[in-house]
């Protein structure tokens, strides 16, 4: 058996948005074991640990599971990976953070044991200004752009970037934080009012996002100037605002609705035979699609590093190899059955992010769906990589870590 | 110039609903501490407990849905149908009241006459099992709130404010209606307290468990009924603060934003509960809005608090809290 | 320079001495109420000088007075000759006065011993270190302090509750362990705030005598506040009487038991 | 004998103010501590380390340091994890800054800093008592976590805001950083604590002991017998905050390694260390000890039993945890409202009396 | 009205036994009966337990963690440990506790009327018997507007005394009415007590220390030390009888001693050991 075990958490602020999550991950591995008989003819196991949340029940998790055979972690939580970073280096345990955590960790140069591909929250907030170029026919300058964001070390991730990125394409960035949870935000709202930017872009989670939205309902922000990281762009995060809210944007980096072949497995082979995690109440939705595109990236990796090992019983080393090695093409997401779910793969030594490919979803209220409305998107690497290369040799520095030659 | 001005008239009204709905929630705090001297944490778990049975009810969720499919391999939700939104809110009420028995009747009556901080302790306890039951109960799911409450910019108002000033006012006609309803509440709580024969009690029996006792008034009464009522006033508040952000976990957290509110007012005060949320509401949206931006924002949360406190230096008892009596 | 005038005798025999502490014209109101109306009157060295009235009349106010509790609005306190500025409680305290006081307000989380130990806290110098380190000043001090508080707990026959949190002691007991704390600040002035209020005979006598001891092997100059009207009449040396906040009468025992302003308000029948 | 004073005279009055009074208590607290020192860093590994010892040994100083606030001055404060962040904080300045120095040394002057920021907050008691100084105390709480989050100095300027603590060895041995192994952690805190104990065991039952349980008692009659209010309620502040600051330090350096400071000392941790302060037992140093351990382990072991043993899913085993643990606090205050501390030395005094009744 | 012969028994306490916080053992086994319309004083030193016996008697151990162990408390026919306290309020059994507790934020006159709250013969009435209390205690009438915990001590204490009145008892448990009165007052509050004894029927169980005076107005008085009940007569009797007059009533042979003569000499001598 193969041990991959999920960190969830499902009860706390973030209760609601975490047991989705945890549910598509969960829910793609019940597949695996029922429909192929896991990976390589190893059963997959996933016991789950709740961690509400909170780093130190996360450790305590993280240091419960790691003496049983757990290859990778994936815990969906910044701060979580923030204590996790050191110790898997320590412990040789593969730490996958898909769309959070520690966005320099692409350097595999530097962070040997971290993932973080298909894309960390630069190249969301690249891909973002990205888009708004492309609306605004390559010219952004003298624009304004509001950032509001959440309080704490992931709201604060994507200001370095964008700070480069204003400077560069002579936009003005105004960053407006919200204390945590964010059940209150009149006056930052009204600031936004007032200043009128042309954009507002936002780094929430939680209530926080609920709330957003319907602030800017309120103040009649126009919805399709609104665009969140993938994190404020769940079925939730608009619910509230109801009819308000639609036009709303937000990026993703998986594909949304069950109009994919796998579905149809799943259906048959995880909820029709009741073993659907909780019931299956999520299936299909946003923050569920990406727990278990999280679980298909993992899976993949298993494949891989099975191949490059040569045998189905692989150890964290070798995952580790196999995500340096893996790839996910266009054809082989059609052929797990999520055709264009996902941004295409490359990972190697020194990469550890991937392409760093978003594209942008869009709520229709009336549906009460998200439609995909752009491709893939590339970020601006040519800003991105002089930060990262920054970000991780300080970290390398601080703590005294030589980072390794990649060939 | 005028703009500013505009602006902030504008932030200062929406600074005083946004206090009025901090209010809402203190009064319940002050309800119980007046009754019993006890300092309720679980003020905040309450709102989301009566906000979550408020949805689960209305929607014909099917309690301890999770626990039976856990238990019995079912998997049931809901019953199929929904209760409109009069009957659940009244239906709730009645739970509400169910509550306050069951608190009193487990917990308060054996803690007569400890002291204030075992009460208090005894309440974040309270709080832990109420949310923990919550979430068994009904889900963990964050819930839309509808009880038809109307919601959104106000357009008359804007309207005619823009004819008048030539500057639409952006008010929520859901915080006109929480003003209204907490206006409401207010004056019934006031009358009840200094005039009626419970109020009196009530106001006894937070002096001196013991003496109460002594000259006739049960406690098990007085705290029913004003655990009852207190947990009314959480309903109201859920009601409110659930149509505004959703019902979740967070909702349990207003209870932060109510106690720089309630010791700005005055722990013992209805009507300082609502003035402290004036003060406090205006306070911080100014603050934050003139000055956050300086300081790099997110004030909010320590600003009410610091408000309160210099307040409170001035005045230890809080605006209109009762004189604590210090005598040898 | 203690003494304004000489001393005087008292019939026992006992020498008082000079004036050690005078009031003048205090007057101390609370918004409308007028709690005390321009008193004066002195308390001599050596002396056990009683404050009776009805209730209301101002006692305690009093004593909060001299204690430094209450800040009059007029008036002035005079104490070993010098007037006394305006003070916090604990400098007054450490000018050597101290006292019991009418609820009893003991600390009810501390153990009898370790009340009474209270007592002497303006003694005990030892630094923070030393104190955290229990060790050199520290260790010393708490020993010596200790013997101390040993022969208070000796004198007032309390040997056997030494170790009992004083919650648990009844009325009486934690009268006595009052009296042992403010005794243990071998004060110059003890005030004293119904010391005997809910105690049968039996312990008055006792409760007397410690009084008089305490009057007599240390020489501690007592004001106090009595009910009893045998205790009063038979312990003290002169009597201040207080009436709605103003003095009715000042005199030795026997004057004021005859004076007939004070059989009005407070005696009711003449006192034999 | 079991549990008898008699026959253990004491002629001295050093003796009488001994710690263990009774010879049954004096070993069990010998074997503790040869256990504590002498076994248990043979035998722990990562798991127990971090689930149970460390955080308990941490946060039994953080709740030493609470219970002199708020168990022996009678000040009810919600401030602790403002105050354990400035510990935390002030060690990472100082391991960043002056990486040669010991990092013992840094953890006492993150202390030494915390209790100045404590004297500080404290001021307000001079005038608020109550709850209402409980409440200002969150203004603490709150302000300190906003600075901490905001002003980038504080967090050398990093992209994210969050502090990860480099690696830092005493004798050779890693205590900080991830090469540092369960023992050695192990290892620091228990010396800290250790020390910390003896320290408050002394403060306690000497002349500011005494003062600061006078102002607890009755604020008023203290002053009037000779405390200085403000003496006594900043030296509380001050010797609290040291310890608070102390479990700060090492809570981040040595067990948590990287922090965030809103989510690890956020008003949670506040309330963490109350409750253990009040289920120990207020004014009671065992407390203290009983507290941090009840709260640090129950949790842990209800998780284990509910999911491990019972199976449960793991949402419905938090859930029915979070019942559990409030359901247990509720019941312990009913059962004895002054602390595991309290019913220990009821037991005692049955044991005593036994085998008569009373 | 009272009938010294044939008197109707009101309240028996039938050998209890109290334990506070199960280890600490007050009561050992107190035996009393109330009779109907009587004045019953419960005489005895500090520490003796008559607060506690009283608290028995109305129930209100359990809020200090005291409980009966043993024996019973039987009014009218019915076990008090099966009635809480307000209802045993309801049925006529009221107490004035020992150090006054005041309601400090409530006005006198709003502490007065909470003494009412268990009445439902109408505002009326409440205000007619509000006026008698005042009539009884003018000084009360002054301070009616002042919060009781700014009030003198005295105050209190009749205030305390003023609240039981209020609620229309058939039984008054007095503990320490004359603690802390001025003497004048003391001796009015015994009238008091004797008018509302003769006047209105109302029974009579105080717990007091001033023996002298408790045992000139109540006609039946039990001495109780050390949780036991040592002695009990008839009031006359008990005011002859030797040991009480030495230990209780503070006179010997030649009439009241001086208490400046007291530390001449130490007595020791006591009922029991
Ligand atoms: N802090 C205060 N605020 C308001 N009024 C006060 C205060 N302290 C005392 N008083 C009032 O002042 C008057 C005198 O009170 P004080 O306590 O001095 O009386 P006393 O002579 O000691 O009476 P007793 O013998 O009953 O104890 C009383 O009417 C009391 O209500
Ligand atoms: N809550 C309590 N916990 C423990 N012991 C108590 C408690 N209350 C009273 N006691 C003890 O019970 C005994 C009897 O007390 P009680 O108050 O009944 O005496 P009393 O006769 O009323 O004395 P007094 O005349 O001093 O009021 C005392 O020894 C006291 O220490
Ligand atoms: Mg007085
Ligand atoms: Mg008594």
């Amino acid at each position: 058996d193969l041990v991959v075990p999920n960190l969830s958490y499902r009860t706390g602020p973030y209760g609601a948005n975490g047991t989705q999550y945890a549910d598509g991950f969960n829910d793609y591995f019940t597949l695996l074991n029922e429909r192929d008989g896991g990976i390589g003819g190893e059963i997959i196991q996933v016991p789950e640990c709740e961690t509400a949340y909170n780093t130190e029940k996360g450790v305590e998790c993280y240091e419960a599971t790691k003496d049983t055979g757990a290859l990778v972690y994936n815990p969906l939580s910044t701060g979580i990976t923030y204590q996790l970073i050191p110790k898997v280096g320590v412990d040789k345990k593969v730490l996958y953070t898909p769309g959070y955590g520690r966005t320099s960790a692409k350097n595999g140069k530097v962070f040997e044991w971290v993932f973080n591909a298909p894309a960390n929250y630069w190249d969301g907030a690249s891909v973002a200004i990205k888009y708004l170029l492309e609306e605004n026919g390559g010219d952004l300058s003298g624009k304004k752009i509001a950032l509001v964001y959440h309080n704490s070390a992931y709201g604060k991730e994507p200001i370095r970037t964008l700070e480069e990125l204003a400077a560069k394409h002579g936009f003005e960035l105004n960053a407006i934080p919200v204390e945590a949870p964010g059940q209150e935000q009149k006056s930052q709202w009204l600031q936004i009012r007032r200043d009128k930017p042309d954009y507002v872009l936002m780094w929430g989670w939680g209530v926080m996002n609920q709330v957003a939205i319907q602030e800017a309902a309120n103040i009649r922000f126009p919805m399709e100037n609104f665009i969140g990281i993938w994190w404020a762009g769940s079925e939730i995060d608009v619910g509230p605002a109801g009819a308000g809210a639609d036009g709303y944007k937000s990026l993703t980096f998986n594909g949304v609705g069950m109009d994919y072949p796998l579905y149809d497995d799943l259906k048959t082979h995880v909820l029709d035979t009741g073993k659907a995690s909780q019931g299956g109440e999520h299936v299909g939705s946003a923050v569920y699609s990406r727990g278990m595109y999280a679980a298909v990236v993992i899976a993949e990796a298993i494949r891989k590093a099975q191949e490059l090992a040569g045998t189905a019983q692989i150890n964290p080393e070798q995952l580790r190899e196999g995500f340096e090695n893996l790839e996910i093409s266009t054809e082989r997401l059609a052929e797990i059955g999520l055709p264009d779910f996902g941004p295409e793969i490359a990972l190697s030594c020194s990469n550890h992010g991937g392409s760093g490919m978003a594209r942008i979803q869009q709520w229709d209220a009336s549906a009460k769906t998200w439609n995909l409305i752009t491709e893939f998107t590339e970020p601006d690497n040519e800003v991105l990589d002089p930060l990262i290369a920054a970000d991780s040799e300080a970290y390398a520095k601080e703590a005294g870590i030589t980072p390794r030659e990649c060939n | 110039m005028m703009d500013q001005f505009f602006f902030a008239a504008e932030v200062l009204a929406n600074g005083l609903m946004t206090g009025v709905m901090y209010a809402l929630v203190a009064l319940g705090f002050v309800l119980i501490f007046k009754a019993s001297g006890v300092f309720n944490y679980a003020q905040g778990v309450l709102a989301l407990f009566a906000a979550l049975t408020l949805v689960g009810i209305q929607q014909g969720q099917i309690p301890f849905a999770h626990l039976i499919n856990a238990a019995f391999g079912t998997s049931l939700h809901h019953f199929g149908w929904t209760v409109p939104a009069v009957l659940a809110i009244a239906l709730t009420a009645g739970v509400m009241v169910a509550l306050a028995f069951l608190i009193e009747k487990l917990v308060l009556q054996h803690l007569v006459g400890q002291e204030p901080i075992i009460l208090f302790m005894a309440t974040i306890g309270l709080a832990y099992f109420l949310e923990g039951l919550g979430d068994v109960m009904w889900g963990a799911d964050i819930k839309t709130l509808d009880v038809g409450l109307p919601q959104g910019i106000s357009d008359s108002i804007e309207g005619a404010t823009a004819e008048w000033f030539g500057y639409g006012f952006f008010i929520d006609r859901l915080d006109i209606w929480a003003t209204v309803i907490a206006a409401l509440l207010v004056a019934a709580l006031v009358a009840f307290a200094q005039y009626t024969k419970q109020g009196r009690a009530m106001r006894a029996v937070a002096d001196d468990h013991q003496a109460a006792l002594s000259v006739g008034i049960s406690l098990r009464f007085i705290w029913v009924m004003v655990w009852s009522i207190a947990g009314f006033v959480a309903l109201v508040a859920g009601i409110m603060w659930g149509t505004k952000s959703g019902v979740q976990f967070s909702l349990s957290l207003i209870a932060l934003k109510a106690l720089p509110v309630l010791m700005l007012g005055g722990f013992t005060s209805i009507p300082g509960a609502i003035v402290g949320g004036l003060i406090i509401g205006v306070g911080e949206k100014l603050f934050e809005f003139f000055i956050g931006p300086m300081v790099g924002g997110a004030t909010e949360n320590w600003f009410a608090y610091v408000l309160a406190l210099i307040f409170l230096v001035f005045r230890p008892q809080g605006l209109f809290g009762e004189r604590i009596i210090e005598r040898v | 320079m203690l003494d304004k005038t000489e001393g005087y005798s008292t019939a026992d025999g006992r020498q008082i001495g000079g004036v050690l502490m005078e009031m003048k014209n205090i007057t101390l109101r609370f918004g409308g109420v007028v709690a005390i109306k321009d008193i004066s009157f002195d308390i001599r060295q050596g002396e056990i000088r009683a404050i009776i009235g009805p209730n209301g009349a101002g006692k305690s106010s009093m004593l909060n007075v001299i204690s430094g509790f209450y800040h009059p609005q007029e008036g002035e306190v005079w104490f070993k000759g010098y007037r006394r500025g305006p003070m916090k409680p604990y400098e007054v305290a450490r000018l050597g006065i101290a006292r019991t006081f009418q609820n009893i307000a003991l600390f009810d989380g501390m153990s009898v011993l370790d009340n009474i130990m209270t007592g002497r806290l303006n003694r005990m110098k030892s630094g923070l270190l030393s104190q955290a380190l229990w060790w050199g000043a520290a260790e010393r001090e708490e020993n010596e302090n200790r013997e101390q508080v040993e022969k208070i707990i000796d004198f007032l026959e309390i040997q056997n509750i030494r170790k009992t949190p004083v919650g648990r002691l009844p009325y009486g007991l934690k009268k006595r362990v009052e009296l042992a704390r403010a005794l243990a600040a071998e004060p110059q002035i003890l005030l004293l705030d119904e010391p005997m209020a809910g105690m049968n005979v039996e312990e008055k006598e006792d409760m007397s005598r410690f009084i008089l001891d305490v009057n007599d092997e240390f020489g501690t100059t007592i004001a106090l506040i009595e009910h009893d009207m045998g205790v009063v009449m038979d312990l003290s040396d002169r009597v201040v009487v207080m009436d709605y906040g103003r003095k009715i009468g000042d005199g030795n025992p026997d004057e004021v038991r005859r004076n007939q302003d004070v059989i009005d308000a407070y005696l009711g029948v003449a006192h034999d | 004998m079991l549990y008898r004073e008699a026959g253990d005279f004491k002629t001295t009055y050093r003796d009488d103010g001994q710690t263990f009074p009774i010879r049954l208590d004096r070993w069990g607290y010998y074997v503790t501590l040869a256990v504590a020192f002498g076994i248990i860093p043979f035998v722990i590994n990562d798991y127990w380390a971090s689930a149970v010892f460390v955080p308990f040994l941490i946060y039994a100083i953080a709740a030493l340091g609470l219970n002199i606030l708020t168990g022996y001055a009678g000040q009810v404060s919600l401030g602790t994890g403002g105050f354990m962040a400035v510990g935390a904080y002030a060690v990472y300045k100082l391991m960043t800054a002056f990486p040669d120095i010991s990092i013992v040394i840094h953890i006492l002057l993150a202390g030494g800093i915390t209790a100045m920021v404590g004297v500080l907050f404290g001021l307000p008691s001079l005038r608020i008592k109550g709850f209402y100084l409980a409440v200002a105390t969150l203004a603490a709480q709150f302000f300190l976590v906003w600075l901490f989050n905001k002003v980038p100095w504080f967090y050398n300027y990093s992209a994210s805001g969050q502090i990860t603590a480099p690696e830092r060895t005493i004798l050779g041995q890693a205590v900080t950083g991830p090469a540092s192994t369960a023992s050695a952690k192990y290892l620091i805190c228990l010396v800290f604590v250790f020390a910390l104990a003896w320290i408050a065991r002394n403060l306690t039952r000497g002349t500011l002991g005494r003062k600061w349980m006078a102002i607890r008692d009755m604020d008023i009659a203290a002053e009037i017998i000779g405390v200085n209010p403000l003496t006594a309620k900043l030296s509380a502040f001050a010797v609290s905050s040291f310890f608070i600051g102390i479990a700060g330090a090492l809570l981040f350096a040595v067990y948590l390694g990287a922090a965030e400071v809103g989510e690890a000392f956020g008003i949670n941790k506040s309330f963490l260390v109350l409750f253990m302060v009040i289920i120990g037992g207020l004014g009671s140093i065992f407390g203290s000890f009983a507290g941090a351990a009840f709260m640090v382990m129950m949790p842990v072991f209800l998780k284990n039993v509910l999911v491990g043993s019972l199976g449960w899913p793991t949402d419905l085993a938090a859930h029915i945890e979070l019942m559990i643990v409030g359901a247990l606090i509720v019941m312990f205050l009913i059962v004895e409202p002054h602390g595991l501390a309290r019913l220990w030395s009821l037991t005692k005094e049955k044991l005593r009396l036994w085998p008569f009744p009373h | 009205m009272f009938d010294a012969d044939t008197p109707e028994t009101l309240l028996e306490v039938n050998n209890i036994e109290v334990i506070y916080n199960h280890v600490i053992l007050v009561l050992k086994g107190v035996s009393l009966s109330v009779p109907k319309g009587g004045i019953t004083a419960l005489l005895g030193g500090n520490g003796a337990g008559k607060t506690t016996t009283l608290k028995a008697i109305s129930n209100l151990l359990a809020s200090e963690r005291g409980e009966v162990t043993k024996g019973s408390i039987v009014y009218r026919g019915e076990r008090v440990a099966d009635r809480n306290p307000a209802a045993l309020v309801k049925r006529g059994v009221i107490q004035v506790m020992e150090g006054r507790h005041c309601f400090e934020h409530l006005t006198v006159e709003e502490n007065l009327l909470t003494g009412a709250y268990t009445r439902a013969d109408g505002t009326a009435a409440i205000k007619r018997d509000l006026e008698m209390v005042y009539d009884y205690f003018p000084r009360l009438r002054e301070r009616r507007k002042s919060q009781a915990g700014y009030t003198s001590g005295g105050e209190q204490q009749m205030v305390a005394m003023g609240r039981a009145l209020m609620s229309r008892p058939e039984m008054i448990l007095l503990d320490e009415p004359s603690m802390g009165l001025a003497p004048q007052l003391v001796e009015q509050i015994f009238q008091i007590v004797k008018a509302v004894n003769e006047g209105e029927g109302v029974t009579f169980l105080l717990a007091e220390q001033n023996t002298n005076v408790a045992l000139r107005y109540a006609h039946y008085g039990y001495i109780l030390e050390n949780g036991r009940i040592v002695m009990d007569g008839p009031a006359a009797a008990l005011r002859e009888n030797p040991d009480v007059k030495e230990f209780y009533l503070g006179m010997s042979d030649e009439g009241r001693k001086s208490f400046r003569d007291v530390r001449s000499y130490r007595r020791r001598k006591r009922w029991l050991a």
